[in-house]
């Protein structure tokens, strides 16, 4: 079994000459395996394998490849998508994938509600006979060509259609098992639903019928729930998984180290910061938060728990996105100037504060406790005397979007890849009592933002959001901190894995030496 | 009336019975027993370290030193340090001031109020002790640490409310023994001949049920501290105590777990600081009992 | 005669016995199942009885540590079976209690000096140092060194101890002291020393007392009087001397020949009971004596025998004498 | 004794009532929305509250509290606000799991603990009762968390002896059955597997039979060495009969009454109290069950999961007291 | 002073416990012997080591703390103090059995009468089963016990205290032992149910003609059953004899106190007599006569020197100066 000395990974039954089972331990279980019906990464992390999308973001990147579509026509004034379908693909119960698919999908969507669906009407701005709702009509032109017609021009659309919510389910399967489709996924994807124990594993197998052929290599994957960071790297270190999320940063040398074992890397497609609400006093004064954007040693904290995988943080969104304003200059770490700001705001001793810091670790911050401390000794300096609050998750997210916290541990990751998906999301006036936790609220940046949401031209859009971000750096609603590096680890003879941003990898090429 | 005359007393007996009161015979016993004297001065040393941390470290537990992160026990770190590059051996006595804290008061807190309830139940009886003894019933019920847990959701987690929750899960113990004590008390024959010379239930009460009861409440609580302790460690250990930087020992050891191959003596001392601690309660706790409770002596 | 100091009329007490799902009663123990006698002044009443017979229930009704169920107690006079709980404790200055066990009698966290102080505290009698000064002097009454009065009660032997129960009960200086078993516990040769004192005291302070026992021998020697207590209820009571020189009652009878006597040439007939004694939460119909009672008539087995006076003096409750004292009662 | 059993159920109900009332409104007093949990940081506000409206938490507390006792009546114990599934269905994999692991932890704590209990009491005062009482007190003196990940530090990781987490090789999983491995790879005739779970069992079961183990020793031999200081022990050896017996006889069967108590009490603080072993060892059972919920707001899922830990606990105890009335004819339930 | 029919003799027994406080010397040179087919009293008072010289013959003696220093039990010629313990528990129950004087918590109360009762035979005899039954309930019946198939199936808190002594002494009685101790088998007992007990012992020791060895501090009852009496004091013998002549010519002053204390029933005296102080506990006295401190006659080399067993008649023998020069003959 799994006892140690097999750390090759060999199954101890059968005698196999090469491994064709993948163990992939992760830090908890799926919530739901109809990837429209759930919000969570860890449920995408596995439909991400049964299901595809029309369109594909890159293998390691949220460009736009092909996916179920084999081509696209936007109309000029972005109102119209007209996709060409892949021929000859088989749902993995064995029905025809084919337009009349795709319509009934997306008509299941846009007929649901916020609790069925709840990602739809975020990305597509709300359901049927919603006023904000963007896609006013789909419908199959052909057996394999789908037109959607949208009210107003979304910028990031493609990128939504890319995003694991909208990929297309078997309709057969959907009829057949109504309520409990969550528990019995059907696709297209290179792999087939098997068997799901809960909060302990799904496993899945090989699609034999997979449209691209030779995939997926791999005859069997197993998403193992392991819910302790250091008992999952135990385990991959005893050989009893291949393949191990949300390593600790610490441990990114030792496994370095290891030769059975590599380090993966995922690409960074998010940012972890401090807010600020800026309805609080004295946090309502620009220089009190600029002046604690000073005395923060980003890079001490990168290099100490994000295991120097990271980047400090400049900005409220990744580099890897389009938009990103290069050209601004950090607030360097400087407590002299810090303090003089501090004197300036009226602040010359410092304050008390609450330092709120999360309770869980996210891949935009491995452990929010440490890096709590961390600011707190930084803060320190400058006299300001945080005080560490720390609540359950569910209560921390509550009490922070109420704006009860002074200052509070956060982070985003980019759910498509979009700078709306951030800048908008997180800092807009309008997203205040949802994800605008700092009450941050600034009419010309909304102004911006709002024109930003329906530019098509690239590079304009990118010009509006360069502004934004110039106005956020100044106004210092947040200090921004790191845009981290989530790790992976896995044994040394896993080959073809490549984690992508989004945090769901494909693992049709995966395969062991 | 030659016998009514005071009694010649055997010359050998008065010298070595002089005037000693039961406490002063518990404590001598206490001192006869040498695992309780080992306890003691485990718990003794503990209180000391806690008392002189300040002056021992005078810079405080919170000392981050990030490029000396990890480092192994050497002359200058004698533990270790942590990933913030602190002093393990500061934090380890430092966080002897929390654990002790925590485990008195919490302690304290239970049989404060598990005492009070106790006695109204045990001594009025009736539909009072019915409701009051159903209570406990109903708390006993509950897993305690998921209880305790649950408590601490709901105040935010923090070491006080870790220390409230503690003291919550441990009142119905405490209610319970103090209950069963009165209502045996009660029955004891002194209480009916102090009722037989016209006292009344208050002065019975503090006079004669309380100080009877005394004994086992002292050894419960000394070895509820030892619980008390783990308790709070293992709600530490959750991420449900201390907030940081403290230095609360179970905090110290679920810190550790992720370190646990780099930098095991981040793992090995808060976790035999616990042990040791909890060790010396427990020992004097059955010392305690053997000299205070009359049932154990021949 | 002088007068009778206390007086109790019908005394019962029965002990509830509850189960079912909501702990209802289900039954009684009836400890003690109607009791009525008087105690004069100056005199010694001893009660003696077998083990579980209501000897202590009894005794502890009469100063109301037990709340009787029935019946009526007067003390010089007075009812007092209904007197408030506040006013009963004052009351208790007059009447006092020694107890069988002088091991668990004496809190044993007090020293002897507050032991004893305690009586006259609760009955706010003198200061400090009166108190003090009371306390010295009872205990080289009792005797015992003034000396001890900074001790506990485990750093004394069993009748030392007993002493200071006496001592407590003498505080308040009271009419009336029960004695439950107090020398039970005792061995032979400190046992007698108690009982001396006990019958000197009496001289000393003019008590009177209500002796209980099950040593017949004790029992004799101290009372001036004697009943005889059979589950629940008084089966004879007289005069000491005529009781046991002239029992009536077949179980007295019994009881008396039962007792070995410490003379090896003393030659008698033994009575021998057959079985045990009936609990007294399930006592026989009619006579509770009637499944032992080697006279056991037709009678017995129904009807409960009045206890009545069959000469002067001398009560029975017994069918054997019922009609002769029947008639000449009523 | 079948009225007894029923009185003692009557009884019960009261308890659990209380518990239930005392548990919905505790986690209601705890801050957080289990619909914004359950989706997610990133969901928009329309989408909690139309969340909120479905799992019916718009209503008052009152009304839930009553519609979850009835369904209680009805053999409803809810569904889960996450997963959607009743959590009857759902529970049992966890409870086995648990179950699995605090039955042979209570085995090898009854075996060891009794018989060191007895030894040491049998031969008082000697090395093995010394030896045996200060590992007694260690075992009730160490924290099981750090026994815990002391155990994997040194027999997984520094050893490589056994395996660090879960119940089963994942690689080659368990057919559920009755979800209680042991017997599940017996009834496949899997002995390779049956293998495999004794070896998953071995660290956790070990850091959580410890202080049972350690309760246990010293009960049975403070409980023993009363006994055979009484009169009836005396009679037996008065008779002439051999000290062997004497002990495993006279002695044992009085001296097991308390320790029945502990046991009971100890079973039932292994399956609410596993909390701590299960996270360490990724154990999938019912107290990681619950303490996810309790993060996840699960309300049906936490009143439910301890109101069946708390009836699993009054059960054995009950079963202990009529175990008394089998071991104690004195015992008699009327 | 070995008698023809002398079934055990025990000489200068001493019995200590070691403790806390030191050596407690229980029992402290203890001299007697028991004649085939009598009953011998053991009277004194509480703790004066009555219940440690029974359990020192029956090798019972709580070990640690409690340990045989010093003496010769001699059973039959065999000495007690250096039997092995294989060969003790092949006399316990068989040659010399043994009752006590709590009958509520002599009994196991896990265990049917019928399984302790035939346990005891078992022990000591290879029996079939339905043989061992059928003794049990003979056995059962010889000592009065009423429906004895039926309590053999009873536990004993379904009996009441009279029953569980005669239980007791049927178990005692089951094996035919030369010797029975009953130590104070009466004394938890009432008068009436006493009566019964006494009356059921004399008869097996007149029927059976077996020993007894009846401790008790009830000087009553030895009137009443005993042949011989030893009185001690303190974990000595101060004297021994025949009760008749005891009771009617005491020789020890503590004796005479003793006997002189007992209230009589049979009339009122005016004021009893009482021996003054306490009972010293073991080990307090280190030199001279352990009464000496409450003895009415004590002189000077009572509180210096120990006094021996002195016969005062044939059959009978005191401790105490006094008696020294009146005979004059030393054991
Ligand atoms: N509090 C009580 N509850 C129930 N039954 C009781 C209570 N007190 C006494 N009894 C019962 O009442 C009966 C009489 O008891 P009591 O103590 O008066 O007897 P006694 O004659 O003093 O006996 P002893 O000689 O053993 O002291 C006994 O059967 C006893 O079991
Ligand atoms: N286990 C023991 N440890 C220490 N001392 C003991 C022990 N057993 C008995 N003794 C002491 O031995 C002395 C004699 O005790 P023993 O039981 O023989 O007295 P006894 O004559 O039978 O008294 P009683 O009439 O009360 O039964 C007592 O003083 C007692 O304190
Ligand atoms: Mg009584
Ligand atoms: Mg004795
Ligand atoms: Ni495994």
């Amino acid at each position: 079994g799994c006892s140690s000395k097999s750390s090759n990974g060999n199954s101890s039954k059968g005698g196999e000459s090469a491994q064709d089972t993948l163990i992939f331990g992760r830090g908890g279980d799926s919530v739901g395996l109809d990837p429209a019906a759930v919000t969570d990464g860890e449920s995408f992390k596995v439909t991400k394998n049964i299901f595809e999308t029309l369109v594909e973001f890159g293998r390691q990147d949220t460009e736009i490849h092909e996916g179920l579509a084999t081509k696209w026509d936007v109309s000029p004034d972005g109102l119209t998508y007209t996709f060409d379908l892949r021929e000859g693909v088989k749902f993995q119960d064995g029905t025809d994938f084919n337009a009349d698919a795709v319509v009934y999908n997306f008509n299941r969507w846009m007929n649901g509600d916020a609790d069925k669906f709840p990602y739809y009407a975020s990305m597509f701005g709300g359901y049927k006979g919603d006023e904000g709702h963007v896609i006013a009509d789909v419908k199959a032109l052909d057996k394999y060509k789908v037109q959607f017609t949208l009210k107003r021009p979304q910028a990031p659309f493609l990128k939504n259609l890319a995003m694991s919510p909208f990929a297309i389910a078997s309709p057969a399967a959907i009829d057949k098992y109504g309520d409990k489709f969550t528990e019995n996924p059907v696709g297209t994807g290179p792999f087939k639903f098997v068997s799901w124990s809960r909060n302990d594993k799904v496993v899945i197998e090989k699609n034999k019928d997979y449209w691209k052929k030779g995939y997926p290599k791999l005859n069997k994957v197993i998403f193992k729930s392991i819910p302790e960071n250091s008992a999952r790297l135990n385990a991959l270190k005893n050989g009893e998984i291949d393949l191990a999320d949300g390593i600790n940063p610490s441990d990114a040398d030792g496994i370095k180290a290891d030769s059975n074992l590599q380090l993966f890397e995922r690409p960074s497609m998010n940012v972890g910061y401090l807010g600020f609400t800026v309805t609080r006093k004295p946090f309502d004064n620009v220089k009190v938060r600029q002046a604690l954007n000073m005395a923060i040693d980003r890079q001490a904290i990168i290099d100490a728990f994000f295991g120097g995988k990271g980047v400090p943080a400049k900005n409220p969104m990744p580099p890897v996105i389009g938009g990103y304003d290069d050209d601004i200059q950090p607030y360097e770490f400087n407590l002299d100037k810090a303090k003089q700001l501090l004197a300036e705001a009226g602040y010359p001793d410092g304050f008390e504060m609450e330092l709120w810091a999360m309770p869980v670790p996210r891949p935009y911050m491995p452990d929010g406790k440490k890096i709590a401390e961390a600011i707190q000794s930084n803060f320190a300096k400058i006299g300001v005397k945080a005080k560490i609050v720390s609540y359950e998750w569910a209560t921390y997210l509550e009490k922070a979007s109420k704006g009860e916290a002074d200052a509070y541990l956060l982070g985003w990751t980019g759910d498509n890849g979009d700078a709306d998906n951030f800048l908008y999301a997180l800092l807009d006036k309008d997203s205040i009592g949802s994800n605008n936790y700092s009450y941050y609220s600034n009419d010309k940046l909304h102004d911006i933002l709002i024109k930003a949401q329906s530019e098509v031209d690239e590079g304009k859009r990118n010009e509006l959001y360069k502004q934004a971000q110039e106005i956020i750096h100044e106004d210092a609603p947040w200090a921004p901190l790191a845009h981290s590096t989530p790790l992976l680890a896995g044994s040394a003879k896993l080959k073809g894995f490549y984690p992508h941003p989004t945090g769901s990898d494909w693992l049709d090429e995966a395969s062991f030496e | 009336m030659a016998e009514l005359a005071p009694q010649q007393e055997n010359i050998q007996a008065v010298k070595t019975e002089d005037v000693s009161s039961p406490w002063k015979e518990a404590w001598r016993g206490f001192k006869k027993n040498k695992p309780a004297v080992i306890g003691s001065f485990i718990v003794l040393f503990f209180i000391v370290i806690a008392l002189l941390a300040p002056l021992l470290k005078p810079d405080g537990f919170n000392v981050q030193n990030l490029p000396d992160r990890l480092q192994g026990p050497s002359s200058e770190h004698w533990l270790g340090t942590d990933d913030f590059g602190r002093d393990i051996f500061t934090r380890v006595i430092y966080g002897a001031r929390i654990s002790l804290w925590v485990g008195f008061f919490s302690v304290v807190g239970s049989v404060v109020v598990g005492s009070l309830l106790g006695i109204v139940a045990g001594y009025y009886g009736k539909w009072i002790d019915t409701i009051i003894s159903r209570f406990f019933d109903i708390m006993l019920a509950f897993p305690s640490i998921l209880l305790a847990i649950a408590i601490v959701a709901v105040l935010g987690p923090s070491l006080r409310n870790a220390l409230i929750a503690i003291a919550i899960i441990n009142v119905p113990n405490f209610g319970r023994l103090i209950r069963s004590k009165v209502l045996s008390v009660k029955q004891e024959e002194y209480i009916m001949s102090a009722k037989a010379i016209g006292m009344g239930d208050a002065r019975i009460l503090f006079h004669h049920i309380l100080p009877n009861s005394m004994a086992p409440i002292i050894v419960q609580g000394t070895l509820a501290i030892a619980t008390a302790i783990i308790e709070a460690a293992a709600l530490g250990f959750l991420g449900l105590g201390a907030e940081p930087p403290k230095p609360e020992w179970g905090k110290m050891l679920a810190d550790s777990t992720q370190y646990m191959i780099q930098a095991p003596w981040t793992m090995i001392f808060p976790g035999l600081a616990i042990m040791l601690t909890v060790l010396g309660f427990n020992l004097m706790g059955d010392g305690l009992r053997d000299a205070l409770d009359p049932r154990m002596k021949s | 005669m002088t007068e009778s100091l206390i007086e109790i009329q019908d005394l019962k007490k029965h002990f509830p016995l509850t189960g079912g799902v909501f702990g209802k009663t289900v039954g009684h123990v009836k400890a003690v199942d109607g009791v009525s006698f008087s105690v004069r002044k100056g005199e010694t009443l001893g009660i003696v009885g077998e083990s579980g017979c209501g000897k202590s229930t009894t005794g502890r009704m009469l100063l109301r540590l037990i709340e009787p169920s029935e019946g009526s107690i007067k003390f010089e006079g007075k009812d007092i079976t209904n007197l408030s709980k506040k006013d009963m404790r004052a009351l208790r200055r007059d009447m006092q209690m020694v107890f069988q066990d002088p091991f668990a009698s004496l809190n044993p966290r007090h020293t002897v000096e507050k032991i004893l102080e305690e009586p006259l505290i609760v009955h706010g009698i003198g200061n400090a140092a009166e108190r003090k000064q009371k306390v010295k002097e009872m205990l080289e009454v009792v005797g015992l060194s003034s000396y001890y009065a900074k001790r506990y009660p485990h750093q004394f032997s069993g009748g030392q101890r007993q002493r200071i129960g006496i001592a407590r009960a003498l505080m308040t200086r009271p009419k009336l002291i029960i004695a439950d078993e107090p020398v039970s516990a005792l061995d032979v040769s400190i046992q007698s020393q108690v009982l001396n004192l006990l019958e000197d005291l009496q001289k000393e302070f003019d008590l009177t007392y209500i002796f209980i026992a099950h040593d017949l021998g004790v029992v004799r020697h101290i009372s001036d009087r004697v009943g005889v207590m059979y589950l629940g209820r008084m089966a004879e009571l007289s005069d000491s001397d005529k009781l046991y020189e002239k029992p009536l009652h077949p179980y007295t009878q019994a009881l008396l020949s039962a007792v070995p006597i410490p003379d090896p040439d003393f030659k008698r007939e033994t009575i021998l009971l057959q079985g045990d004694i009936p609990s007294p939460s399930n006592p026989p119909k009619g006579c509770a004596f009637h499944t032992r009672c080697p006279h056991s008539m037709e009678v017995c087995k129904s009807i409960t025998p009045v206890f009545q006076e069959a000469e002067p003096g001398h009560y029975v409750a017994c069918h054997l004498y019922s009609e002769d004292s029947s008639m000449t009662n009523k | 004794m079948l009225q007894y059993t029923m009185r003692r159920i009557l009884q019960l109900i009261p308890v659990l009532l209380g518990m239930t009332f005392i548990v919905f409104m505790m986690i209601r007093l705890i801050p957080g929305n289990p619909a914004q949990v359950i989706l997610g940081q990133q969901a928009t506000k329309e989408a909690v509250e139309a969340l909120t409206r479905e799992l019916g938490l718009n209503h008052p507390w009152y009304v839930q509290f009553f519609d979850y006792i009835k369904g209680i009546f009805q053999g409803d114990l809810g569904s889960s606000l996450r997963t959607r599934t009743p959590v009857t269905e759902e529970i049992w994999p966890y409870l086995a799991a648990t179950l699995e692991l605090s039955v042979v932890a209570m085995i090898i704590a009854i075996f060891v603990g009794v018989n060191a209990g007895i030894i040491s009491a049998w031969f008082q005062n000697s090395w093995f009762d010394y030896l045996a009482m200060i590992l007694a007190l260690l075992g009730v003196s160490i924290p099981i968390f750090w026994l815990g990940l002391m155990e994997q530090w040194t027999f997984a990781i520094n050893l490589h002896w056994l395996p660090t987490t879960g119940r089963e090789n994942i690689r080659d999983p368990i057919e559920a059955i009755t979800n209680l491995y042991l017997i599940d790879t017996l009834l496949q005739g899997r002995f390779d597997q049956f293998v495999e779970v004794i070896k998953h069992l071995i660290l956790p079961g070990l850091a959580l039979a410890t202080i049972p183990m350690a309760i246990i020793a010293r009960m049975t031999r403070s409980s023993m060495l009363e006994v055979m200081r009484s009169d009836f022990i005396r009679t037996a050896r008065a008779k002439g009969m051999k000290m062997f017996w004497v002990v495993y006889k006279h002695s044992l069967k009085n001296a097991v009454i308390p320790v029945l108590t502990v046991i009971g009490l100890q079973m039932g603080l292994l399956l609410g109290g596993a909390i701590l072993t299960e996270t360490i060892f990724g154990w999938p059972g019912i107290g990681r069950y619950i303490y996810d919920a309790i993060g996840f707001r699960d309300y049906p899922v936490i009143q439910s999961g301890i109101l069946i830990v708390a009836f699993i606990f009054v059960m054995i105890n009950l079963i202990v007291d009529l175990v008394y009335a089998a071991v104690d004819p004195r015992i008699k339930y009327n | 002073m070995a008698h023809e029919r002398t079934v055990l003799s025990v000489e200068k027994l001493q019995t200590s416990f070691f403790t806390d406080e030191g050596e407690i010397p229980a029992v402290d040179g203890v001299d007697f012997h028991v004649n085939e087919g009598e009953i011998l009293g053991i009277v004194g008072e509480s703790g004066c080591g009555k219940s440690v010289t029974s359990l020192s013959i029956m090798g019972l003696v709580p070990k640690p703390p409690g340990k045989i220093t010093g003496g010769k039990i001699l059973f039959q010629n065999e000495d007690l103090t250096k039997a092995s313990e294989r060969r003790m528990r092949q006399i316990r129950g068989n040659d010399i059995a043994m009752i006590f004087q709590e009958p509520m918590t002599s009994l196991n109360p896990l265990f049917t009468i019928g399984n302790q009762l035939m346990e005891a035979i078992k022990i000591h005899n290879k029996w079939p089963k339905a043989k061992i039954k059928a003794r049990a309930v003979e056995i059962m019946k010889m000592v009065g016990l009423p429906r004895a198939e039926e309590l053999m199936e009873e536990y004993p808190h379904q009996l009441s205290g009279g029953m569980r002594q005669r239980v007791m002494i049927a178990m005692a009685m089951v094996c035919d032992p030369k010797l029975l101790i009953a130590d104070e088998p009466t004394t938890a007992l009432d008068v009436t149910i006493q009566a019964q007990i006494l009356k059921l012992m004399k008869d097996l020791n007149t029927k059976l003609n077996t020993a007894i060895i009846l401790i008790t501090h009830d000087l009553g009852v030895v009137a009443e059953v005993c042949d011989r009496l030893v009185v001690m004091y303190s974990g000595k013998v101060v004297e021994e004899g025949d009760v008749k002549t005891i009771f009617t010519n005491p020789q020890h002053p503590y004796t005479k106190g003793l006997i002189q204390s007992v209230p009589d029933m049979r009339k009122k005296q005016q004021r009893l007599y009482s021996i003054p102080g306490n009972v010293p506990r073991p080990g307090s006295v280190k030199e001279g006569c352990r009464f000496a401190q409450r003895c009415e006659f004590a002189f000077d080399r009572c509180w210096k020197e120990n006094p021996e067993l002195y016969e005062t008649d044939s059959n009978h023998q005191t401790r105490c100066f006094l008696h020294e020069n009146k005979v004059g003959v030393t054991v």
